[in-house]
């Protein structure tokens, strides 16, 4: 397991919202949450960078405990996360965006400025905006700026909150496509959504709800039952 | 009227400079540092003490700038990092509670006299288009100008860029790997500079006591409020407004309402302008 | 005999205050009204007069020996402690040593009045000697009158014309006239003022009320007020250089006037310069010190005589003051309230046997007839109320020289032309 | 929400009654004792109530509903000398005190119109220059405010106690009027009101309440309990000048807040007692006392950021004891999540609302 989530709770101040979630991600999967509004998704992800802090239980990454980690050190590790609401500097040009996520980097300028050649070669709508500051984009090209920038940090695994959020289905679709590329290049992904789209590309599926994850099962199997997905969503 | 501008440049400058450094650990820290002149005053202190073991004013000064930053840095380790997620009221107490304690410490060590703080063109003057202008306020404008700039550079190198990115979006900040607390570390290191720079040119041109900055302290939180908290250009620009304004009230008006009008004059643009000063307050309050 | 036990009974009074507001919040249902809590009983109980006993006097004074005025109330707290070592180590008054409680205020109203409260309702000290006499002290008139305790020399308020309070030297006003006297003197008539948006300012605008109109030809050009503890005098030294004056006078904080001497300098506005003692810090160098060569010719009053003079009172005090370990034993602060305990000394021995108030009262009302004369002040000539508790409104003059950086005495005690 | 709120009903009804019996008993001995005390210790009891009844107002305003405005020392001052003005012009004590607070407060409420505008600091800045204009009046209203020299305050007696246990149970009186007004307010509409304008003031506007109704109140009446502390401030000190209520005594003000506890009602009171309390004991450290009174300021604060009002809360909720219980709890299964909830690590503070304007934090919005 790359990513072991084990019995895991904790919430937002004296509000507990996970009551203890256990989920897993191996290397070269993609793994897809799924759940209603508040189920605890973003939650749970916000818990495994150490945004929050997990009250309870454990959370691994390659073996190494996270529990207790700043999220600094957490995303050295190789742990992405593109947050809900993109977390794009908006006044920050779209170059500089990128120079803020090479902090993860410790090789050369020249390998990061490669592969931001390599990242905008995958974009291309941003290229005409290296020196526009980031609130001048669109949202699509927001959506495509938060994840060029977290890929190029080099994660293992990257975790995204609502990557469809707010954007038009052909635009979705085409960011599906491009993480299926990516994890053929390598990378894991923890997808959270509320697009169920996103079994297209997934290999296995996590259902949450009420702060628990309730339902676990192959992708496919959701794609072709839209009774259990349904049902998941709902309980029962 | 000309002499009433460049005095009024001359305390402008006074306060621009604190109110960059309030900016700069605004950026950083997320935290309205009510010690600022306080915390400058340490470096003002430590130039006085270096200047009388006879080093030269420029080593003085450079060693009282260091001593200062690095003052800036263990205050950021030692109090206000640990506070860090509790909150703004915390931290804007533990500000007032480090203003408070440093007056007291800086009267414990240096005496409750007032000292001079002599620079090699103390009370010296220039004839300028029939007035008579101080060294010390042309050395104290133009190195407002030359901070002004400096700082302006420094946000757009790479240090400066991870600050400006945490000032907007700490979690995202982190998420990418910026490390908060070396971001925090800097900014409490330049601005506490910054500010002994301040507490330094003001302290050469009045009197250096424990109790300087208290006078400087709301201007310089007036011009950085105007400046939206987030450009240290606005800022400076703000800090010159009020210094000239205050000069011309003193001499055309009264002096008795020198402070209230200038503070008066920054609420009304603020009111025909409430994005401040700058076009950067703006982009970030329509983010 | 110089203890501190105020402070002992002030921490167990404050608990005690602390408990009965504090612990009762917590509302634990278990406080028992143990509260009278003052220690009030202790020495004093054996004489019907407050801070009486067979051997001890026991006076009180509040001083702000920390905070923005600490440099003064150093220098009063000296004075204060000089005396009394002096007066216990040559056997006291009538045998009785003098036990001297002196608090901090810190130069803030409330802490002030709390001081005053503590050393007559709880320290039951005899009389209140030499209190700063900051803008808070106002703020204990109701009190001491009807308290009643004795207030001697009070450093520099205006005359409340109390009973029980009585004013030693010359009031700041009674300086800045004596000073505008002068100028007459000297033929300067275009008279400028700089004043602090408090007392001080206040002070200096009745000595120009009172005393300019007396001068004829003698008029105020320029009449500027600098915002309190401010940094930035420059406007304010502008507009006087803008008004072609002859004279200044200034009465504001120490600091302020350092800055405004410095300020002239850099204008190049070389008329003479007044301040009153406790706004030029005579003697000292509380203003002087950083205005560097702007200072010389600076004029200062003096409400007791130079620190450095050589008459024979003060070689007395210095070579005590000498041997003072605290802070500002020499300044003139400190011989200022030296005399003035000397002073009371004084009225207490003519007061014989009977320390009752009603005695204090007499005797110090009867001065004017035998007015006290310790050398470095002017005579003490106290008599009843409306005007006689302004018991001196002679000053003197001193000038600065910045090359020798000392003081010398222009104009000896005089008072203001009336 | 606070944890007594989850309490069974029987039980709470309980500790109300508890509460209600030892507040009867505190104001029953703060009614008797002190006569016997000396009038020093009268003094500061004094002190305290009034500046627990100032520090009140400030938690209406920043506390309650996140508002920083410090326009509070000028309003403590307004009270002081619009009180003063009118006993002196004839008026009786208790008209002038409350035609006083009512001034005030419409000229508090006058702070509102750009706080309508401004948020954050710019409020805070706005409010400043509010205060200073009305310092202004004081130092230049001639002979009605007496100037930078000051006014000689007529004291309000009853006859047959002296001055200073006049001043004290009229004081007294106003404490308890004032801290049962703001009980009320807080448990009513009013209270949730303000929480929410604080918490999240756009969830506010969309669910429809009148914002700017509200505000205009809660600055009216924050004023108000001002000017009451200034009134009284006035007749315990029987002296006021401008100086008095310059930015120090803001500074003094925020200080109480915020030690107290900004978001408890009787944070104030706690406040107020850690600042007469200490400067009184502190003074046998001489020249010690001023450093080591900000230096235990910066150690309550580092060790409790909600203020001493949350030290109890702090107590039951502490780390330790948080984990243990949910980890019992756990173990059982059952009836987890009302304990831990209860029990949460992170102790309640009054830290949630935003001083300056919301940098569009996205991924943070919410934890606050």
């Amino acid at each position: 397991m790359l990513l072991e989530i084990e019995n895991v709770v904790g919430g937002y101040g004296r509000v507990e919202i996970l009551h203890g979630v256990s989920l897993g991600v191996e290397e070269g999967e993609i793994v897809s949450i799924l759940g209603a509004n508040g189920a605890g998704k973003t939650t749970l992800l916000r818990t495994v960078s150490a945004l929050l802090p997990a009250w309870s239980g454990s959370i691994r990454f390659a073996g190494k405990e996270l529990v207790g980690m700043k999220t600094e050190s957490i995303a050295a590790r190789g742990l992405g996360h593109l947050p809900e609401g993109r977390g794009i500097f908006q006044m920050l040009t779209v170059q500089e965006n990128f120079d803020v996520a090479a902090s993860l980097r410790r090789d050369s300028r020249a390998e990061v400025r490669k592969d931001i050649a390599r990242l905008l070669s995958v974009f291309p709508a941003l290229t005409s905006k290296l020196k526009h500051p980031a609130a001048l984009l669109s949202g699509g090209q927001q959506q495509m700026l938060a994840l060029a920038r977290a890929l190029l940090g080099r994660p293992k695994l990257l975790m995204i909150d609502e990557l469809s959020f707010g954007l038009a289905a052909v635009l979705v679709e085409e960011l599906f496509t491009t993480i299926q590329q990516l994890r053929d290049q390598g990378t894991t992904f923890l997808i959270v959504e509320q697009n169920a789209g996103v079994l297209e590309i997934a290999d296995r599926v996590y259902v949450m709800r009420g702060g628990r994850n309730e339902v676990a099962g192959a992708a496919s199997e959701f794609a072709e039952n839209r009774d259990l997905l349904v049902r998941s969503y709902l309980g029962g | 009227m000309l002499q009433y501008i460049i005095n009024g440049l001359q305390s402008g400058s006074w306060y621009s400079l604190l109110a960059v450094s309030i900016v700069i650990v605004m950026k950083a820290s997320d935290v309205p540092n009510f010690a600022v002149a306080n915390m400058g005053l340490v470096g003002a202190f430590l130039a006085y003490s270096f200047v009388s073991a006879h080093l030269p004013f420029g080593v003085a000064v450079v060693l009282g700038l260091l001593g200062a930053a690095l003052f800036g840095v263990i205050i950021d380790r030692a109090v206000i990092q640990r506070l860090g997620d509790k909150g703004h009221f915390p931290l804007l107490l533990m500000t007032i509670g480090i203003s408070l304690s440093l007056a007291a410490a800086l009267e414990l060590i240096w005496g409750t006299n007032s000292l001079s703080l002599n620079a090699p063109w103390s009370n010296k003057t220039v004839h300028l288009a029939g007035q008579i202008i101080n060294w010390d306020g042309i050395v104290t404008i133009a190195t407002g100008l030359v901070i002004a700039i400096a700082i302006t550079w420094f946000f757009h190198t790479t240090a400066g860029v991870r600050m400006r990115a945490v000032a907007e979006n700490r979690s995202a900040a982190r998420l990418v790997g910026v490390r908060i607390s070396r971001v925090s570390g800097l900014a409490w290191g330049i601005g506490t500079a910054v500010a002994a720079l301040a507490m330094i040119l003001q302290t050469e041109s009045s009197v250096l006591s424990y109790t300087a900055g208290d006078a400087l302290l709301v201007p310089a939180f007036v011009a950085a409020t105007a400046a939206g908290f987030t450009s240290p250009v606005g800022a400076y620009v703000a800090g010159l407004v009020i210094g000239v304004l205050e000069n011309l009230t003193g001499g055309y008006i009264s002096t008795a309402l020198q402070s209230v009008v200038a503070l008066v004059v920054v609420v009304l643009i603020l009111l025909l302008r409430p994005s401040g000063f700058t076009r950067t307050a703006l982009a970030r309050r329509e983010v | 005999m110089m203890t501190f036990n105020g402070h002992r009974r002030r921490r167990a009074a404050a608990a005690v205050t602390a408990l009965a507001v504090g612990s009762l919040l917590a509302a634990c249902g278990s406080t028992t009204s143990n509260a009278s809590g003052s220690g009030s009983g202790s020495s004093s109980s054996s004489s019907s007069v407050p801070g009486i006993t067979s051997n001890t006097i026991t006076i009180g004074a509040t001083e702000p020996i920390t905070g923005k005025a600490a440099t003064a109330g150093q220098g009063l707290e000296a004075g204060i402690k000089i005396a009394t070592q002096y007066i216990n180590a040559h056997g006291g008054v009538n045998g009785k040593k003098i036990n001297a409680i002196i608090l901090d205020d810190g130069f803030i109203q409330s802490r002030e009045i709390a001081n005053i409260r503590q050393l007559v309702s709880q320290d039951h000290v005899y009389a209140i000697v030499d209190p700063a006499g900051s803008q808070g002290i106002a703020g204990t008139w109701d009190f001491m009158k009807q308290a009643g305790t004795p207030m001697w020399g009070p450093i520099s308020p205006s005359d409340p014309k109390l009973p029980n309070v009585y004013l030693l030297v010359a009031s700041r006003t009674a300086q800045q006239e004596v000073a505008i006297d002068y100028f007459a003197k000297q033929g300067l008539t275009r008279i400028a003022a700089i004043g602090e948006d408090d007392d001080l300012g206040l002070s200096l605008k009745d000595a120009l009320a009172q005393q300019v109109p007396k001068h004829p030809g003698m008029k105020v050009v320029a009449n500027e007020t600098l915002p309190v503890s401010t940094s930035d005098v420059s406007a304010a030294v502008l507009a006087v250089k803008n008004a072609n004056p002859q004279a200044l006078i200034i009465s504001t904080n120490n600091t302020s006037v350092g800055l405004i001497l410095k300020e002239m300098g850099n204008l190049g506005l070389h008329i003479p310069a007044y301040a009153d003692q406790g706004a030029a810090n005579t003697g000292g160098v509380g203003a002087v010190g950083p205005a560097g060569s702007a200072a010389n010719g600076f004029l200062g009053g003096l409400q007791v005589d130079l620190p450095t003079s050589n008459t024979q009172a003060v070689q007395t005090w210095r070579a005590q003051a000498q041997q003072y370990s605290g802070p500002q034993g020499l300044s003139a602060f400190s011989l200022q309230t030296y005399m003035q305990e000397m002073a009371f000394v004084e009225v207490l021995k003519r007061m014989g046997s009977d320390y009752s108030w009603s005695n204090f009262q007499k005797t110090a009302n009867g001065l004017a007839s035998n007015p006290i004369t310790l050398g470095a002040l002017p005579p003490i000539a106290c008599g009843p109320l409306p005007d006689g508790h302004t018991c001196g409104n002679q000053s003197e003059i001193a000038k600065f020289d910045a090359t020798t950086q000392t003081w010398s005495v222009i104009q000896g005690f005089t008072a203001p032309q009336s | 929400m606070p944890p007594h709120d989850l309490l069974p009903d029987g039980n709470r009804r309980g500790r109300r009654w508890a509460k209600l019996a030892s507040l009867i008993v505190l104001i029953t001995l703060l009614a008797v004792v002190p006569p016997a005390m000396n009038s020093y210790d009268q003094y500061l009891i004094t002190l305290t109530l009034v500046y627990a009844i100032t520090t009140l107002g400030l938690n209406v305003l920043i506390g309650w509903t996140g508002q920083l405005s410090l326009a509070h020392a000028g309003v403590f001052g307004l009270g002081a000398y619009l009180s003063t003005i009118l006993i002196q012009h004839g008026w009786g004590f208790v008209p002038s005190l409350l035609v006083a607070g009512l001034g005030s407060a419409i000229v508090g409420g006058l702070v509102v119109f750009p706080a309508l505008r401004f948020s954050g600091f710019t409020l805070a800045v706005a409010s400043l220059a509010f205060a200073s204009v009305i310092v202004q009046l004081f130092d230049n209203g001639g002979s009605v405010t007496g100037g930078g020299g000051g006014l000689a305050v007529p004291v309000f007696q009853f006859s047959g106690l002296s001055q200073t246990m006049s001043t004290y149970y009229v004081t007294l009186i106003s404490t308890v009027l004032c801290f049962v007004v703001a009980h009320r307010m807080r448990h009513l509409r009013f209270g949730r009101v303000a929480f929410s304008i604080r918490d999240t003031e756009i969830a506010a506007v969309v669910s429809g309440i009148r914002v700017v109704r509200y505000k205009v109140f809660v600055f009216a009446f924050a004023a108000f309990l001002g000017a009451i502390g200034g009134a009284l401030y006035a007749q315990l000190e029987t002296f006021i000048f401008p100086v008095m209520f310059s930015t120090n005594t803001l500074v003094l003000m925020l200080v109480m807040l915020f030690l107290g506890g900004a978001s408890s009602l009787y944070g104030p009171i706690f406040g107020a007692i850690f600042a007469v309390v200490m400067v009184e004991l502190l003074q046998s450290f001489g020249s010690y006392q001023d450093l080591l009174y900000g230096l235990l300021l910066m150690l309550v604060i580092g060790v409790l950021p909600g203020g001493m009002a949350s030290l109890p809360e702090r107590l039951r909720t502490s780390h330790l004891l948080g984990r243990a219980v949910r980890g019992v709890a756990s173990r059982f299964g059952r009836g987890r999540q009302d304990e831990a909830t209860a029990a949460s690590p992170v102790p309640p503070t009054a830290t949630g609302s935003s001083l300056v304007d919301d940098p569009g934090d996205g991924v943070e919005s919410g934890v606050a």
